[in-house]
């Protein structure tokens, strides 16, 4: 297996789906001489030409309506948001007409597009560039929405996002496209509407996405070394969310903790809890703990914004609430 | 009034005359529409498109059936004019399982994808957009189809107008834009919250060719979009053209109307489009008042026996709920003939799958964008 | 006290308002000269002349645009969207600009503003014009969020709204402009952020707001008659949750319902349900249930469309599995 | 070059040097800003102003220094024009509290209401709609003043661009858009996203007068925007201006230009803006060579002290985390010179209280809506 950094590893998923089926393109800002923005359409555009990889304007409502026109009638576009805090402005095509086109077409149409590009905190950018808004959209019926964290799982999601015949929100890590990991050659797919289990324990199930599981693994090897066991569920998924695997891994540990970069009010981690306690409340041994984006807007100042952030520590604490060891 | 005074036309009767039968029965079902709605059959908005026949008539005889079409949510006669069902059509607006949205779109998502008719849309301005992305595919695989898109006079206020009409210029996109300027958008008048009125002339900004065409007279319509389709699948990119067209009703069911004055209603009935075209075939002898009597008779029937499906139709079963949402692997499309008449449907789209399919398009020639580049290097 | 419908609280706080400060207009489609869609700027035009009630071209985004801008330098803008399925066009103004304002300023700047218009199914009006989209704002710091459900409240709080130094994203009932409620003349202020105890009970709460409220009423009657006593909090504002009341009531009943129109997924009841869990959990006596929209695309069809929505026997069955008393 | 040969000129030696500082300290400050981002003392994107120092030094001498302004993410100069303190400007991109958002809002959103600089916002395109917004509280209150407003060439493909220019227009607006065409958004050219690369014709479809200059040259700026700011002060309505100009740098500090040639930028390299004011005023005898190299000498001092200020000022305490999302009751704003240099500020935006204000604007006159009532019977 060869070790990819994410941003190839989506790359690699995107030129083999545009290799398998020539319906397949990829419109967006900056994706086609410039590379893209952050580098996944790397190449792209010598590969495929220019009628498969469009140079966008600075116009995300239009090429988004565009993109959902076009999927209308049989191709099957991947729209690239530079990141998502733009695409704020292209909601409106992606949830009024993408997400209910099968709907009020009483099954006549299908939308099968993916709209993609990273979300999250990307490292001094304030207010208005660094917000993890999965919540949204995992909102909406008539979407699935991904949010991988690994090089593989971006691969191997990506793949099956492009086949899938529904609109398919991505949100991949702005801080995650240079992180390398092993990504399986050539037909590798990732299931959408699964979590992945990854890393097994006993005491505390940690159940999170995208780029907090770094910060999650991170508490864990620390907890390791105080004698807590801790089992990771990435969930993957955001819509629709694998509540088995919730629930296996809350039944397993009796114990949970969900960690999401986003702000905590109606968060997906909100949800997490609804489906722990209305379906596990017996096997619970302690209220479920959030761990979550303070509830303040992003700042610039370094200090500032990574303490927004959840982090190891704040997951640490977490952790020992919900074991009842505070102050351990 | 017509073209002067000339007494041979060019059109043949038979042109006319489906014309007149499409026109009519747009009327007619609407009429019939707006009649249910108040014996509370048909609820929500329902917006009516009586006094805009002209348009959707001479559009519909201009383009090829295989065109692709699409609509904001005064989207009921379109359809019609493509050769929709109106029993089917009108159970829709009923809510019921003979509709062709099974019930689930009801009167603003009128669907028929067996006729090219792509939606009904109640985002105003939305369909601008989804227009772009239909004519783009047709590009991308070569076919020589264009898409007509309709839109009103206020929707082309919405940003989306803008950001799409430059893309569909720099890209070349095969679509015809047709705005619909029935002078209200609800109970505004366009040059109340229009800088310049004339929304073809926003088609300037983007060097596409605009044009107005008088709305209210079918052949008019007819003749400006035959022209516009030709060019357009030439390959010479979008054309935006305006109708001039009046809605003799409100703007929805609920509409009072009191932001205009009965006396300019009538006056504009005197354009009515449906009896100008009579006369016109009448003046030029093309066909006799016994002939559009028999049309309006046969109509009269096929619209009392939409109804009748209708209301016949039972509503959707509960099951219905938890379809539709969301495709479900190896879940095939619905066929609404098929599904409600049972009628073996032939012109289902199918696209070319990924190995069939060869891109030549080259959307940004090299030199081109060359090109572009130094044009960058704008006068100073 | 008069008995005055909805829409017409709504016009009575506007018109005081607009007379007690000049520094207040609306702006909106179709709020002068055709009296509002909804009629709620019934009479306005006329009082306050064109400058202070304007019709705006239907630009959503360009409206709500300009009402933030003129909030940026003094003015009090009352922004009416026609219903809040269309203000998804105008979310980038919103939460992008108005709600980050005065963070990114350094606290320079304030955006004393409020975004208002009906939320909620219509009637027959399938997939797009149905929404309860409070979630997605109530997800965002720098924002306010209240969801009146009876006339008083509708007043109280489109005051309090106006006066506030935030922006206010006010999502009126669609189905409720027409209904009665009694309403104190003047100066009847109800506080953002305080929630209300509708109805007094012991057996079980059940948490809600807006529209759903009446369902619920009418499940308590139901309820009563069968001998279980309910009590009802209506949020009323749904950023920032009144904590403090949810605990209250639940503590007293030890069982809650959460009855929301919207979809479940990460919605507000989520958020309710984690406030209870994590902090009264010992106080339960059962899991908390939630009553919510289908997690479907609405329909036009009368039948489906009332399936899609909560109403009185769902609500009942809820309180019955949180009670333990299914199938009686 | 400026103007022929005439040696006299019409612009006082005060005026030029004026500018030539301005200019200068935009200059300094940016390459010293681009050198601390290497250093890593300013992250995030950082994106340089550097080519275009005529656009916003012609601008703030042809307006009123309370006239309102905003901006794109493209901000660190504007405000230096303004007035604004160097020191606090790059304590800011440091992300430190001694900023003017307590390094809160970081390089886009340089904030300083003091001087009426209303913001730095990174939504492309988004201070359009704010603008119109700012310069309609102007007319509101009769003011006279006007509100500028800056954005880049490929914000103009946005919608709310369109949007905002038909209310503007409609509702005459008092405000400013100036088109800063530096030919590129990010690394595409504009003429590759643009059908009609021409900005400012855009300004066409809503009756907006409009304008391309010279943006390399700021005595051009200057002329151009004196004029406009007049006819705009004189309740004529918006102007759309489009400044043809060429950033040196790339995008953000984050961009490898690989998208234009080297030799295109020592091309436009050779209309420096700086040095070619410099050789006016020589030419013309406004000023010596000595004084040009004090002005530098002293920005050089400025800036290195800004630089100083930003460095030694700490990081916001942590407390702030849980300030400025809302604004608790009975909260007064922040001012920013007060907080952090401890000087009084005089020239804080006081607007009228509730009953102090007399609305006198009729937006839309009686006689007028009529008149546009009928103008909407559109021709045909
Ligand atoms: C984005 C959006 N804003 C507002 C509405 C409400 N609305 C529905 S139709 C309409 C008027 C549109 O007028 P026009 O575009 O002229 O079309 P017409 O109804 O005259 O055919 C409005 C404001 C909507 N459906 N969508
Ligand atoms: C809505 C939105 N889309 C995309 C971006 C990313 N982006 C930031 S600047 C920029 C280019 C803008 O170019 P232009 O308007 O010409 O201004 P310039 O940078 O040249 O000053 C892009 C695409 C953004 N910040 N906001
Ligand atoms: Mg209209
Ligand atoms: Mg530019």
């Amino acid at each position: 297996m060869a070790e990819l950094m994410y941003r190839e590893a989506l790359n690699q998923a995107l030129a083999e789906e545009m290799e398998r089926d020539a319906n397949v393109f990829l419109i967006g800002e900056e994706v086609g001489r410039y590379q893209g923005a952050f580098k996944v359409s790397q190449g792209l555009l010598d590969k495929f030409g220019s009628a498969r990889i469009i140079d966008a304007p600075i116009s995300e409502l239009g090429f988004t309506g565009l993109g959902v026109g076009a999927a209308m009638v049989g191709l099957r576009p991947v729209v690239e948001m530079m990141t998502w805090n733009f695409a704020i402005l292209a909601m409106d095509q992606i949830v009024n007409n993408a997400a209910k086109l099968r709907h009020m077409s009483g099954g006549q149409l299908r939308c099968p597009i993916v709209f993609r590009g990273p979300g999250g905190a990307g490292g001094r950018l304030s207010s208005q560039h660094s917000q993890a808004l999965e919540a949204n959209y995992a909102h909406f019926p008539g979407l699935k929405v991904i949010a991988p964290a690994t090089p593989a799982d971006a691969k191997g999601l990506l793949k099956s996002a492009i086949r899938d015949e529904n609109p398919v929100i991505m949100i991949e890590g702005e801080r995650l496209y240079a992180l390398k990991g092993e990504v399986p050659e050539g037909e590798h797919i990732v299931p959408i509407g699964k979590a992945d289990v990854k890393r097994e324990g006993k005491d505390v199930s940690i159940i999170t996405w995208s780029r907090m599981y770094y910060f999650v693994e991170e508490a864990a090897k620390q907890l390791e070394a105080e004698g807590i066991s801790v089992e990771i569920l990435d969930l993957r998924t955001l819509r629709p969310l694998d509540e088995e695997a919730i629930l296996a891994t809350v039944r397993k540990t009796n114990r949970a903790v969900v960690v999401e970069e986003g702000w905590p009010l109606a968060g997906i981690g909100a949800q997490v809890v609804d489906i722990i306690q209305s379906k596990a409340f017996d096997d619970l041994d302690a209220p479920v703990v959030r761990v979550t984006g303070l509830d303040v807007n992003m700042s610039y100042a370094t200090n500032l914004e990574n303490a927004i952030q959840p982090d190891a520590p704040r997951i640490i604490a977490a952790v020992k609430k919900v074991l009842y060891r505070e102050g351990a | 009034m017509f073209g002067g005074l000339a007494v041979a036309s060019k059109y043949s009767k038979d042109l006319l005359l489906t014309m007149y039968r499409k026109m009519y029965l747009m009327r007619r079902f609407e009429e019939r529409a707006g009649q249910q709605y108040g014996l509370g059959k048909i609820a929500g908005f329902c917006h009516l498109y009586i006094g805009q026949e002209a348009v959707a008539a001479g559009v519909e005889e201009a383009i090829r059936p295989d065109d692709y079409m699409l609509s904001g949510y005064r989207d009921h006669a379109q359809p019609l004019a493509r050769g929709s069902d109106a029993g089917m059509v009108m159970a829709e607006l009923f809510g019921r399982t003979g509709g062709y949205s099974k019930g689930k779109g009801g009167s603003m998502h009128i669907f028929d994808i067996e006729h090219h008719f792509y939606g009904g849309y109640g985002i105003v301005g939305a369909q601008i957009g989804l227009a772009a992305g239909m004519a783009f595919a047709s590009r991308y695989r070569n076919e020589d189809r264009i898409t007509v898109c309709y839109f009103g006079d206020a929707a082309a206020n919405q940003g989306i107008f803008h950001e799409t009409l430059n893309m569909a210029a720099k890209w070349k996109l095969p679509v015809l834009y047709i705005c619909e300027n029935n002078r209200y958008g609800m109970g505004t008048a366009i040059a109340r919250v229009a800088a310049v009125p004339e929304i073809h002339k926003r088609g300037e900004a983007f060097g596409i060719r605009h044009e107005a065409v008088d709305g209210m007279d079918v052949l008019k319509m007819y003749e400006a979009v035959k022209d516009a389709a030709a060019y357009i699948r030439a390959g010479n990119g979008p054309v935006l053209m305006e109708a001039n067209t009046y809605r003799f009703r409100g703007h929805s069911m609920a509409d009072p109307a009191t932001y205009r004055t009965k006396q300019e209603v009538e006056d504009e009935r005197k354009n009515d489009p449906i009896p100008r075209l009579k006369e016109y075939a009448l003046k030029h002898k093309l066909a006799k008042e016994e002939e559009f009597g028999a049309i309006e008779e046969e109509v009269k029937l096929q619209v009392d026996a939409a109804v009748k499906f209708a209301d016949e139709s039972p509503e959707p079963d509960l099951s219905e709920l938890w379809k539709d949402t969301i495709v479900e692997e190896g879940e095939e499309d619905v066929r609404p003939r098929e599904r409600v008449l049972g009628q073996k449907v032939t012109k289902w789209p199918k696209y070319p799958s990924g190995q069939e399919l060869k891109v030549t398009w080259d959307l940004e020639p090299r030199e081109q964008a060359e090109k572009a580049d130094k044009a960058a290097g704008l006068k100073r």
